[in-house]
């Protein structure tokens, strides 16, 4: 008995002896060297793999950072803390703006859209756009087709009676949906600035009343309500300046006549048909 | 039908519409359309640069005066279709669904010719010269394409071109501009296929025809000795008539993956393109009229209407008498590759080969199901492509894949979406996929 | 006895690759066969890898159970056998080969050190490998049947392998129904690729 | 639209006109036609079936097509799909003939229900129906039933030519006990059971080896005769695959209708007779002749119905082609040396489940394809 045991034991010192050697001499002549960081990285970075920092993935955006060519604040998903976290690994500075949230500047819902055509063929904007300009008479206006809401990777758009709604609560500010929408509709803005423009067209008011029940006509009465510089004015449009956005009390004070000058939670409810703005 | 005396080739592959709608106004000959009040010239009607307006609202125009002239190479000139009043440059429905810049003339019931540009000799002048008339006169491809003429005559040097090919394959169904014009105008064809052959510098220029137009090939053969153009007779197949099966039909050469006719040695022509060249070389006209098929079941009098370029296609419905009840679908171009409009404001283009109506019941709506793996966009596709399976691709947003599998060498000829029994809009799609591919292909570069 | 060494040989081989495949019919090395299957690239680089790791470990292992474990050592008048130290052994030889093998794969062929990810550390727990070496020591096959026997074995591994991940690939393109997604489907195809190489059965 | 007062025209109106993409005409071919036609390739057989096997063949075909049916209409109905939706394009309706077609006529309604289970919800509707299949739901069905019912999958009974006369040819396909001393005893037979020509086969060469005594025993099966009787439809099997008469004519309506692709017919008939036929010529005691090989078993309903399914075979000529060749080979090879008779339903399988691999490596070069050309485009 006691020999089987020391047969045993010499038998596997043995054995791993040889082995560890091995390893270790593969180790002495192939060993590749690995940043630590980029497995500490990784760990803190979401895995989503959302490609919303512009890379291909968490690992790629982690090798990125690592090589200095992206900074941590770059992950649209990450945390406030996370992002420091990262920071603090990489010891560099955060780096990051306030955080955004996507807002599609259309009201064009089906209800409000006029001239709209029949259509038959691929549910997807890009696709509906190439057929004679899509089916609703703005050709500015959201196709609601749903090509955001499909690249969202958090769900966060949602199509309410033809048109892209975002929800606020959902979007991380990716990104992802400002590309994919063929008409551009699609912008990030401060998480902070609750009023928006519900119209892109750059057209003259006329063709775009021909079009649209709920355009902005470039009337003004909201730059003049608002502080100097918080509207941009540019041709027959008004836009928002996302440097300097006005307070939500601006849509009491303007009273748009268009009510294309919504908060983006009444924007949704108006959308829904609970008719927050017509009453203004 | 009496059997014909020439060969008759063909492209592999490729669908068969079995009722092509061409008996509708296969038989009505080439009609004049009368002077309208109003026309509306669109500015950017040709592949590549818009050209530059050189007229003012307000002024006074005679027909065949230059309202624009070519801003580059590839670009080419407009000409007013007839005598009258410059209205205005103003945004008018364009083809494309979304408004385009035109130019709207109001007619002065003259219909004045202004001054053209001298006849010219076609067998003593050079080829420059020919290339420069051709561009002065706005010819473009009346085919569908509105690529300058000049541009594809005048192919890189380092590319020696040895063959014209005058395009009379007409595959798209319903049309039938083409047939009459070679039927009524041989001669014309000819002397333009002739001119464009000299222009180009060939040695051989073929006419080919679908052999469906046997009326029209006979014409063309009977007069083709004088102008030393030959003539070769097409399978009916759809699309026989595109540029690159086109190429492989008549000359056995398959146009390079990415590559130009002239890669192979080749140009093509249109048939309407001949004839307007050769009005502009031994007449000095531009071209400021084509021929039309105005066609469809719903429309009371289909024919074939020589419409001067701006008239609106409401008014050239009502040459053809309007329609006898809703159609479902207007259709600029064929019912194959034509594009589908929204306003019957559009005016006619130097392309717009056909107006077309379809019957609601033709067009009902269809819902795609899903692909059954049938095969017959495969065995359609004349660009042997995998249509199927890139569609399924595409739809699973999977561009990188279609990519790799050429989904860019498609040729949108809607073969695939044609034959396939699942309704599956696998041209779209494929349109889609390119937008998309281009799109990230442009980010790369930045 | 030339027919009896064919046969045996067609047992070691076809056997081997089809009729007991690893995973359609003896269910080993499930793991990497679901985990590594969604790409044909990967799936082919894994085989690679699966075939050189379970040739050379199997040669090892034989060489260590056919040299070492199964013989009898006589100490001081006691017969010793070592074959309860197998399970033990094979493991330790198996885990420090792929440890090497990771290394070099780092070194020469980054792309597929990073397609193969978490995978390839765990052909260390792969029960195919383990269970190869067993097989080959409860069969009593001498060491070159033994390699043989894994080498095809695990060419059996590696057809499944990408058999499935073609299979996956199309899958992805379809319209699985949402509870069937992902895993659920993969399963499932594999079950029926299973039922398929049923068919095989006894073919020697 | 139309100021003009004076011409009395009617015109389109913009606001109807539909907006959709090229093509704006479509071939008349649409599945449901598509899979009405192969029906009507498949009554033949059916036929067929009929004739040979009785009511009983029209009840299981009643049995099996009532439970694809019945069940494609359950899983719609709980996947929230439109229950008539999926039914009304006639695939379940092919799905559900052609699983009858691969049983036995002896079959109770029980085994049809589960094949019909397998064949359309594990077939065909988890890949999410129609077209997303990767495997032939019939063939799934047959080969799962074949598995876990290997008894009731393997009861033959008699076509009706066996029974009429017990010529020498048919006596070979009697199990025990033996029929013409049952009624010469004057007892009551209440069914009667048979081997098919390749069980047949297969039981003489596990009996008596690869040796010349099995190829004095495969003449007794396989002879002019008995090849004729064969390809009319007398003997046991499925009631769909006995007869090649049957299945020559819906397969020569496929062919006509251009719902398969000639490809797989000829290649797999050809691999198949060629390869049998060279093992038969090297070793004669494995194997019988090609002609037995081409006319038993399910083979000719495989080469026309159950290979050809448009959604599991190879979608390009070319592959077809290949998918054929490796049929033959793969049914060849389990015919003659696996443990199973039959090898047509679980080839079938495994070359589904290469497909994907097939098409691969003979995906077809575009027009004009240059491999330079091509790199330089992907820059």
């Amino acid at each position: 008995m006691g020999s089987t045991i020391f047969l045993s034991a010499v038998v596997l010192i043995g054995i791993g002896l040889i082995l560890g050697a091995a390893i270790g001499v593969v180790y002495k002549f192939f060993e590749v060297p690995v940043d630590p960081r980029v497995e500490l990285l990784l760990e803190l970075l979401p895995g989503v793999n959302c490609g919303g920092c512009g890379r291909a993935g968490c690992a790629d955006f982690a090798r990125a950072l690592i090589g200095g060519e992206a900074a941590p604040a770059k992950c649209p998903v990450a945390s406030q803390e996370v992002v420091a976290q990262l920071a603090q690994v990489l010891g560099v500075e955060i780096g990051r703006a306030a955080k955004q949230v996507a807002v599609i500047l259309c009201g064009g819902d089906l209800t409000h859209a006029k001239g709209q055509m029949l259509y038959n063929g691929v549910d997807d904007c890009i696709s509906a756009s190439q057929v004679a300009g899509g089916p609703k008479g703005c050709r500015y206006g959201c196709l609601g087709m749903g090509s955001c809401a499909r690249a969202c990777p958090f769900e966060a758009i949602g199509i309410v009676n033809g048109l892209a709604v975002v929800h606020n609560e959902y979007c991380v500010g990716c990104g992802k949906c400002v590309d994919v929408c063929p008409r551009g509709l699609v912008k990030l803005v401060p998480v902070d600035a609750k009023v928006h423009i519900y119209c892109k067209s750059p057209e003259k008011a006329p063709a775009k009343m021909k079009v649209c029940d709920i355009p902005c006509i470039g009337c003004r009465k909201c730059v003049k309500a608002a502080d100097e510089g918080q509207f941009t004015v540019n041709g027959f449009l008004v836009e928002v300046n996302y440097g300097d956005y006005p307070r939500p009390d601006v849509i009491e004070k303007a009273k748009c006549p268009k009510n294309c000058l919504q908060t983006c939670r009444g924007h949704e409810e108006f959308e829904y048909g609970k008719s927050i703005g017509e009453s203004a | 039908m009496k059997p014909l005396k020439i060969k008759i080739v063909s492209f592999k592959k490729g669908v068969h519409p079995r009722d092509d709608g061409k008996s509708l106004s296969r038989s009505s000959a080439i009609r004049t359309a009368p002077l309208l009040e109003r026309y509306q010239v669109i500015v950017g009607q040709n592949i590549g640069l818009p050209p530059r307006v050189v007229v003012k609202a307000g002024e006074e125009v005679k027909k065949g005066q230059l309202l624009a002239e070519p801003s580059g190479f590839v670009s080419a000139a407009l000409h007013s279709p007839t005598s009258g009043k410059i209205e205005g440059i103003i945004d008018i429905p364009g083809p494309m669904g979304i408004p385009a810049e035109a130019i709207s003339i109001l007619a002065d019931g003259k219909d004045e010719w202004g001054e053209l540009p001298p006849p010219l000799d076609w067998q003593t002048v050079s080829g420059e010269t020919l290339k420069a008339r051709i561009q002065e006169c706005g010819i473009v491809g009346m085919g569908g394409a509105a690529f300058p003429s000049h541009v594809k005559l005048s192919p890189p040097p380092e590319k020696k071109v040895d063959c014209m090919i005058i395009n009379g394959a007409e595959c798209e169904p319903y049309l039938t501009a083409d047939h009459r014009v070679m039927l009524e105008e041989t001669e014309k064809v000819l002397l333009g296929a002739a001119i464009l052959g000299k222009a180009a510098g060939v040695k051989n220029t073929v006419v080919a025809i679908e052999v469906n137009k046997a009326d029209a090939i006979e014409a063309l053969l009977a007069r083709s000795g004088e102008y030393r153009v030959g003539v070769v007779g097409m399978k009916v197949q759809y699309p026989q008539g595109a540029e690159k099966q086109l190429i492989y039909a008549v000359t056995g050469r398959k146009v390079p993956t990415g590559g130009l006719p002239a890669d192979v040695g080749c140009i093509v022509q249109n048939v309407g393109t001949a004839v307007a060249v050769a009005d502009a070389v031994t007449g000095g006209v531009p071209l400021i009229e084509r021929v039309t098929t105005i066609t469809g079941e719903p429309v009371v009098t289909p024919g074939n209407w020589r419409l001067k370029v701006g008239t609106p296609v409401v008014e050239a419905l009502k040459l053809a008498g309007g329609v006898k009840r809703d159609p479902g679908k207007l259709i600029l171009g064929g019912p194959m590759m034509g594009f589908a409009q929204r306003s019957t404001d559009v005016p006619v283009m130097k392309n717009t080969s056909g107006i077309l109506l379809l019957d609601k019941a033709a067009i009902s709506q269809y819902q795609a199901s899903p692909c059954i793996r049938c095969g017959r966009c495969v065995d359609g596709c004349a660009m042997q492509l995998l249509p199927s399976p890139l569609s399924c691709m595409i739809e699973a947003d999977r561009f990188q894949d279609a990519y790799e599998n050429n989904v860019m060498d498609c040729i949108e000829c809607g073969s695939c979406s044609f034959a396939c029994p699942a309704r599956r809009p696998i041209v779209q799609q494929i349109r889609r996929a390119k937008a998309e591919i281009r799109n990230s292909l442009n980010h790369k570069k930045k | 006895m030339a027919q009896e060494s064919l046969v045996n040989l067609l047992e070691l081989t076809v056997g081997a690759m089809l009729v007991y495949n690893f995973v359609l019919a003896r269910f080993l090395g499930i793991c990497p066969f679901l985990g590594v299957s969604k790409k044909l690239d990967t799936a082919l680089g894994m085989s690679a890898a699966v075939v050189f790791v379970m040739t050379l470990a199997s040669l090892l292992t034989a060489l260590i159970d056919v040299y070492l474990l199964s013989r009898s050592f006589v100490i001081g008048g006691v017969d010793i056998r070592l074959n309860f130290l197998q399970t033990l052994v094979f493991i330790a030889v198996i885990a420090a080969l792929v440890q090497m093998l990771e290394v070099l794969l780092q070194k020469f062929s980054p792309a597929l050190y990073r397609a193969l990810g978490i995978y390839l550390p765990l052909i260390t727990t792969n029960c195919a490998v383990l269970g190869v070496a067993t097989l080959n020591a409860g069969s009593g096959r001498n060491v070159w049947e033994s390699v043989v026997f894994a080498f095809f074995s695990s060419l059996g591994f590696g057809l499944a392998l990408v058999i499935f991940s073609s299979l996956r690939e199309r899958l992805e393109l379809s319209a699985v129904p949402r509870p069937f997604q992902g895993m659920a489907i993969a399963l499932i195809t594999a079950g029926i690729l299973a039922m398929a190489f049923v068919g095989f059965s006894g073919l020697c | 639209m139309t100021q003009d007062s004076k011409v009395q025209l009617m015109l389109p109106k913009g606001e109807e006109l539909l907006l959709s993409p090229s093509p704006h005409i479509h071939d008349k071919e649409s599945i449901q036609s598509i899979m009405l036609k192969v029906v009507l390739a498949m009554l033949p057989v059916v036929a067929a079936g009929v004739y040979f096997f009785g009511l009983d063949a029209l009840r299981v075909i009643g049995w099996c097509v009532f439970f694809c049916v019945g069940l494609e209409m359950v899983w719609c109905f709980f996947a929230g799909k439109p229950v008539l939706g999926t039914v009304k394009d006639g695939s379940t309706l092919v799905t559900g003939i052609l699983l009858a077609l691969n049983l036995s006529a002896a079959t109770s309604w029980w085994v049809c229900l589960l094949g019909g289970i397998l064949a359309i919800w594990l077939g065909k509707q988890v890949f999410g129906g129609l077209g997303q299949n990767p495997f032939n739901p019939a063939a799934v069905a047959r080969v799962g039933l074949l598995i876990a019912l290997p008894r009731e999958l393997t009861t033959w009974v008699p076509a009706r030519g066996m029974t009429a006369d017990l010529n020498s040819y048919s006596k070979a396909f009697y199990t025990t006990p033996d029929f013409t001393r049952l009624q010469e005893a004057g007892q009551v037979v209440d069914g009667m059971t048979c081997a098919t020509p390749l069980s047949l086969a297969q039981t003489t060469t596990k009996v008596l080896g690869h040796g010349e005594q099995a190829a004095y025993n495969f003449a007794e099966i396989a002879n002019p005769e008995a090849y004729w009787q064969y390809f009319l439809g007398n003997m046991g099997g499925c009631l769909g695959e006995t007869s090649a008469l049957a299945i020559l004519a819906g397969g020569v309506m496929l062919l006509a209708m251009k719902l398969i692709r000639w490809q797989i017919p000829v290649f797999y008939i050809g691999t198949v007779a060629l390869f049998s036929g060279l093992v038969n010529l090297l070793w004669p005691g494995v194997t019988p002749p090609p002609l037995f090989h081409l006319l038993t078993g399910g083979l000719m309903l495989a080469a026309f119905f159950m290979a050809t399914d448009m959604v599991t075979s190879p979608i390009t000529p070319k592959g077809a082609a290949i998918f054929a060749v490796m049929l033959g080979i793969m049914t060849c090879v389990i015919r003659i040396w696996g443990g199973f008779p039959e090898g047509v339903s679980f080839s079938i399988l495994l070359m589904n489940a290469l497909v994907p691999l097939i098409e691969k490596i003979a995906a077809i070069k575009p027009f004009g394809f240059r491999k330079a050309a091509a790199v330089k485009g992907g820059a």
